[in-house]
């Protein structure tokens, strides 16, 4: 008898996975065509970084003191700065770094003493050579200032 | 008697009173941490074997005056971890305790490929995580980049 | 008498190129089918880019199989490797001499219609053994001999599904077995042996949930895992093109073949009846093969062996019993 | 299974090389398989394809300078391996965590562990040969992704946790998400249950398959969902309450026999009880800071060691430390639960047919990127 009423009750549960999958069949798709259309980023995604544009100076603030550089768990920054005399402050000029290695861990953004970083929302990023994954900071909110 | 009352016991009759330490908080998040000699390393594991506790880890620490391995034990009661520590100069071998506890086969092979110590009497000694042809010992201190490297009593003292 | 088999000749012909170039097509766009199918059930939309709603996808993905280098790995048998994706297609081909698109529409009615088809299927599984074996892969090898071991454990409750059927038309001739059903479809006369049929011919086609010759989380790929470009392309079209062959033979047998349901046809051709029927029993078999996990190899052989085989007996023995005494 | 074995013909043995690729090895794992005929007479895993030495890396590098590294090892549940280091360095330099961040780090953490265990389902399903059920739990993941998205800013490996709190606060939208994709996942269990637990073909797969005894679980050291499942209720959550997982009202799920289907109940019901944790500690969820904003910047816990074991995913998980007083550790040893759980294949795959090694392997739920480390 037990033959009997394994054979119904498992022809039942498959009939049961049937009807769970011919209803998902009817309902609407939840993917998106990807290039087509594009999801929403969400508001804490991590790229890479960037520099911040303050509106009061027009520019960031980086001093160039290195922190940054130090943090990196992959040594991907490398930052330079100049004084313009003696007694001034420091000013970076090259901001680099090598988005290829970088983990995208945040510690840059969260150790910045003047608050200059921010993460950037490219999520886009193809390139044809490892080198073009090394970005300049610098050259970049040039860009995006003009 | 439960499990951890059980090894606590046996291992504080089987080694002398400076050798054993127990903390009841397990700040460290070991129970009772006892210092075994290399010779009596094996009826230890034996002990926590019979007490039903099972090994959970297995590592070596590189001193510069010797290794040491430490053998982490817990069995499935609250706060119950037992860490078995033995020195084991860098031209000693430690016996194997691969047939009291089969999962030290592996662990024992991880040692060996990061450390380059043999346990005596193991079955199978084949790298494991390790490429076949590696010929260095890199979580020795003396490998690659090194900020530190300490006599033991430099941190236990 | 000569001009008779001429024009025998002539239709044999004709029909030869229209299969060929019907089986192509249609294998292609039950490959989109099946894609469209899985990508709805799973919540996405499947291939959308080639054409309107992807359905120029397999014809690129065709053209890119052509394209591919065939390999042949160097310990192959070489002879048996190239012959076996070409041996593995032409029983698919033959098959479709017999089948009844309409009451006129068959290339040749052979009064041993049904025989024939199952002849030439069963000879598939040469095929694969074939390739399999002369893969000189041990995965390839382990699917292929799976392949054997199922197809011979599935003819059997097959040939006895569709001999009560047989039974009672008291023929194997397509188009008189299609008749017999102008009312009563026979799925409601013999219900067991058109269950049995189906899963049957699930398992005989190789498809989920009894695709364990190729079963690609335990063997890869199975017998052609070491096959590449069109090559592989031939075992794919032939695949599809038996499952729309098993469709089309349960719909002749058990569905009523060109006959609407209950003898009205609503004024469509038989043909449309005919083809309407074939692609819902397709749709069904790759329902099924997107809801279900895959059966493993022993429970697989314990089903055909301890559950359709004496079901299906038993069906035939009921059936002849009713027809002698009735 | 075990019955139908009978002790082979010696030259009937023949070596199947089952990966590095193979599409059910979830990722680089080589098992050399002896079989006969398609039973299996013995089972060598080889593993270490993605050694990429984090311990060694640990010792070069700060303990922040780590952190990222920690949800590297296991990216399947990367917040519970970064929420386990922190901890661990947290208890070890004493640095203070604020509530709200300890709460924080619970709903995160349980809901990576939610996402570990849905994708663990599906592709042990896809293993198993169904297609279907995988998107279907990529589709409840995707909800979890976009959730620890919008607070962490990555999907898989999050460094979300920091040493006294967390990156990012929580935003009210968070928690709303959060309460709905719980009542969105409950509302989907029938409908999984339906499609595989009830499914005769699965459970006839599963069913007495890879056993593992409580014994063959202590000698080998198999821990989590896999120990529970031979009726153990062993969890580290429990036994060695962290963080704030002692306020909470859960269960440890156990099964009976230790069997593949076993442990697929267990990691479902798991499931349930992390919805649970997590809703319990959005109700307490109190106000105040997100990060302990006096912390140092630079942690130099005291000479000596700690041993600090947590639950992730796939079972206990332990950070040992050892410092030497300076900002990088002198050793740091990590003991992955997938370790003892792989290991015990060895001995579970005797006797066994290829389909059930694949449906064990699965059911085990490693993840080797953890084990390689």
């Amino acid at each position: 008898m037990s033959y009997w009423k394994e054979i119904i009750e498992g022809g039942w549960s498959l009939v049961e996975g049937m009807r769970v999958t011919v209803r998902r069949l009817v309902r609407p798709v939840v993917t998106v065509q990807y290039p087509r259309k594009q999801l929403t980023l969400s508001p804490a995604y991590r790229g890479h970084i960037e520099f911040k544009v303050f509106p009061e100076i027009g520019t960031h603030r980086c001093i160039a003191c290195g922190t940054c550089q130090r943090t990196c768990p992959s040594g991907v920054i490398k930052v330079q700065g100049v004084k313009d005399h003696a007694r001034a402050p420091k000013v970076a000029t090259h901001y680099m770094i090598d988005f290829t290695r970088c983990s995208l861990c945040g510690l840059c953004v969260e150790c910045c003493p003047t608050q200059t970083l921010k993460y950037s929302t490219e999520y886009q990023l193809e390139e044809e050579s490892r080198w073009d994954g090394v970005y300049d900071l610098m050259a970049r909110l040039e860009e995006r200032r003009t | 008697m439960s499990n951890r009352e059980t090894i606590t016991q046996k291992l504080q009759a089987m080694l002398p009173a400076d050798d054993v330490c127990r903390d009841e908080s397990c700040q460290a998040g070991v129970l009772f941490s006892a210092q075994v000699p290399l010779a009596k390393l094996r009826d230890a594991m034996k002990e926590c074997d019979t007490a039903g506790y099972y090994l959970e880890s297995i590592t070596a620490l590189d001193f510069e005056d010797t290794f040491e391995l430490v053998y982490h034990l817990n069995c499935y009661e609250p706060r119950a971890r037992v860490a078995v520590r033995v020195l084991c100069g860098h031209d000693q071998s430690p016996a194997t305790v691969s047939d009291i506890f089969p999962s030290a086969l592996w662990q024992e092979r991880e040692v060996h490929d990061f450390f380059g110590i043999e346990f005596v009497g193991s079955p199978d000694m084949r790298p494991l995580l390790m490429p076949e042809d590696a010929d260095c010992y890199p979580l020795r201190k003396t490998f690659g980049k090194v900020y530190a490297y300490h006599k033991r009593d430099e941190i236990y003292g | 008498m000569g001009s008779e088999m001429a024009s025998d000749w002539i239709r044999i012909i004709v029909g030869l190129i229209i299969v060929l170039a019907f089986s192509q097509l249609n294998a292609l766009f039950l490959v989109w089918l099946e894609r469209k199918v899985a990508g709805h059930i799973q919540l996405r939309y499947g291939p959308m880019e080639v054409g309107p709603h992807g359905i120029l996808q397999t014809i690129a993905d065709g053209i890119k199989l052509v394209g591919k280098e065939l390999i042949t790995p160097l310990s192959a048998d070489w002879k048996l490797f190239v012959i076996a994706p070409v041996l593995v297609f032409m029983p698919v081909l033959v098959a479709f001499l017999v089948l009844p698109f309409d009451e006129n529409l068959v290339i040749r009615d052979m009064n041993l219609g049904v025989l024939l088809i199952f002849a030439f299927s069963t000879l598939s599984v040469l095929a694969i053994l074939a390739g399999g074996w002369a893969a000189n892969n041990k995965y390839a090898l382990l699917g292929a001999i799976r392949s054997v071991a199922q197809n011979v454990a599935y003819e059997i409750p097959l040939l006895l599904a569709v001999l009560s059927v047989a039974l009672m038309t008291q023929s194997l001739r397509f188009s008189e077995i299609v008749a017999a059903q102008c009312r009563v479809w026979f799925i409601f006369l013999q219900p067991v042996a058109g269950l049995i049929f189906l899963i049957c011919a699930t398992a005989e086609t190789n498809r989920a949930p009894f695709d364990i010759p190729e079963a690609e989380s335990e063997l890869i790929a199975g017998f052609h895992t070491e096959y590449s470009g069109m090559r592989f392309g031939l075992f794919f079209l032939a695949e599809y093109t038996n499952m729309f062959i098993v469709s089309a033979v349960a719909t002749a047998l058990f569905f009523g073949g060109w006959h609407g349901p209950f003898g009205f046809s609503f004024g469509l051709p038989g043909i449309v009846w005919f083809l309407l029927k074939v692609y819902i029993l397709l749709f069904v078999i790759m329902w099924v093969r997107w809801t279900f996990p895959r059966v493993r190899f022993d429970q697989l052989m314990n089903f055909s062996w301890k559950v359709m085989l004496p079901l299906s007996l038993l069906n035939l023995i009921v059936t002849a019993a009713v027809l002698k005494f009735i | 299974m075990a019955e139908q074995f009978q002790e082979p013909v010696v030259e009937q043995i023949y070596t199947l090389n089952l990966g590095p690729q193979h599409p059910s090895t979830h990722g680089v794992l080589r098992v050399l398989l002896d079989l006969d005929g398609e039973f299996i007479i013995k089972a060598d895993p080889v593993i270490g394809y993605g050694h990429r030495g984090h311990e060694k890396m640990a010792e070069n590098r700060t303990y922040k300078q780590f952190m990222p590294n920690s949800s590297r090892m296991d990216y399947l549940s990367g917040l519970l391996y970064n929420h386990g280091f922190v901890l661990a360095v947290e208890r070890f330099a004493g640095v203070e965590v604020p509530e709200r961040a300890k709460y924080i780090r619970v709903i995160c953490a349980e809901l990576n562990r939610i996402s570990s265990h849905l994708l663990w389902f599906g592709t042990y399903i896809m293993d198993l040969g169904g297609f279907t059920p995988f998107l279907y739990c990529f589709d409840d993941r995707e909800n979890i992704l976009d959730i620890l998205d919008r607070v962490t800013g990555s999907r898989l490996t999050y460094s979300y946790c920091r040493f006294g709190g967390v990156n990012r606060d929580l935003d009210g939208e968070f928690i709303s998400m959060t309460r709905a994709f719980i009542e969105r996942l409950r509302s989907r269990w029938t409908d999984y249950h339906n499609l595989v637990t009830k499914n005769v073909i699965f459970i006839h797969r599963t069913r007495d398959v890879g056993v593992i005894t409580p014994e063959l679980a202590r000698q080998y050291g198999v821990v989590g969902p896999n120990l529970r499942a031979c009726g153990i209720p062993f969890d580290v959550r429990k036994s060695e309450p962290y963080e704030v997982y002692d306020r909470f009202d859960f269960v440890i799920p156990t099964g009976t026999k230790g069997d593949a289907l076993d442990r697929y109940n267990v990691r479902l019901e798991e499931m349930e009880q992390s919805c649970r944790i997590i809703e319990q500690a959005l109700d307490q969820l109190p106000e105040g800071p997100h990060i302990n904003e006096v912390a140092p910047f630079k942690v130099k816990p005291p000479r000596g060691e700690i041993y600090f074991a947590f639950e992730s995913a796939r079972g206990l998980t332990a950070y040992y430390l050892v410092s030497d007083g300076s900002p990088y550790p002198y050793r740091c040893h990590i003991r992955v639960p997938s370790f003892g759980n792989l290991q015990v294949l060895t001995e579970v795959f005797r006797g066994t047919l290829v389909a059930d090694a694949i449906s064990i392997l699965g059911s085990i739920d490693v993840v080797i990127p953890e084990i390689d480390r």
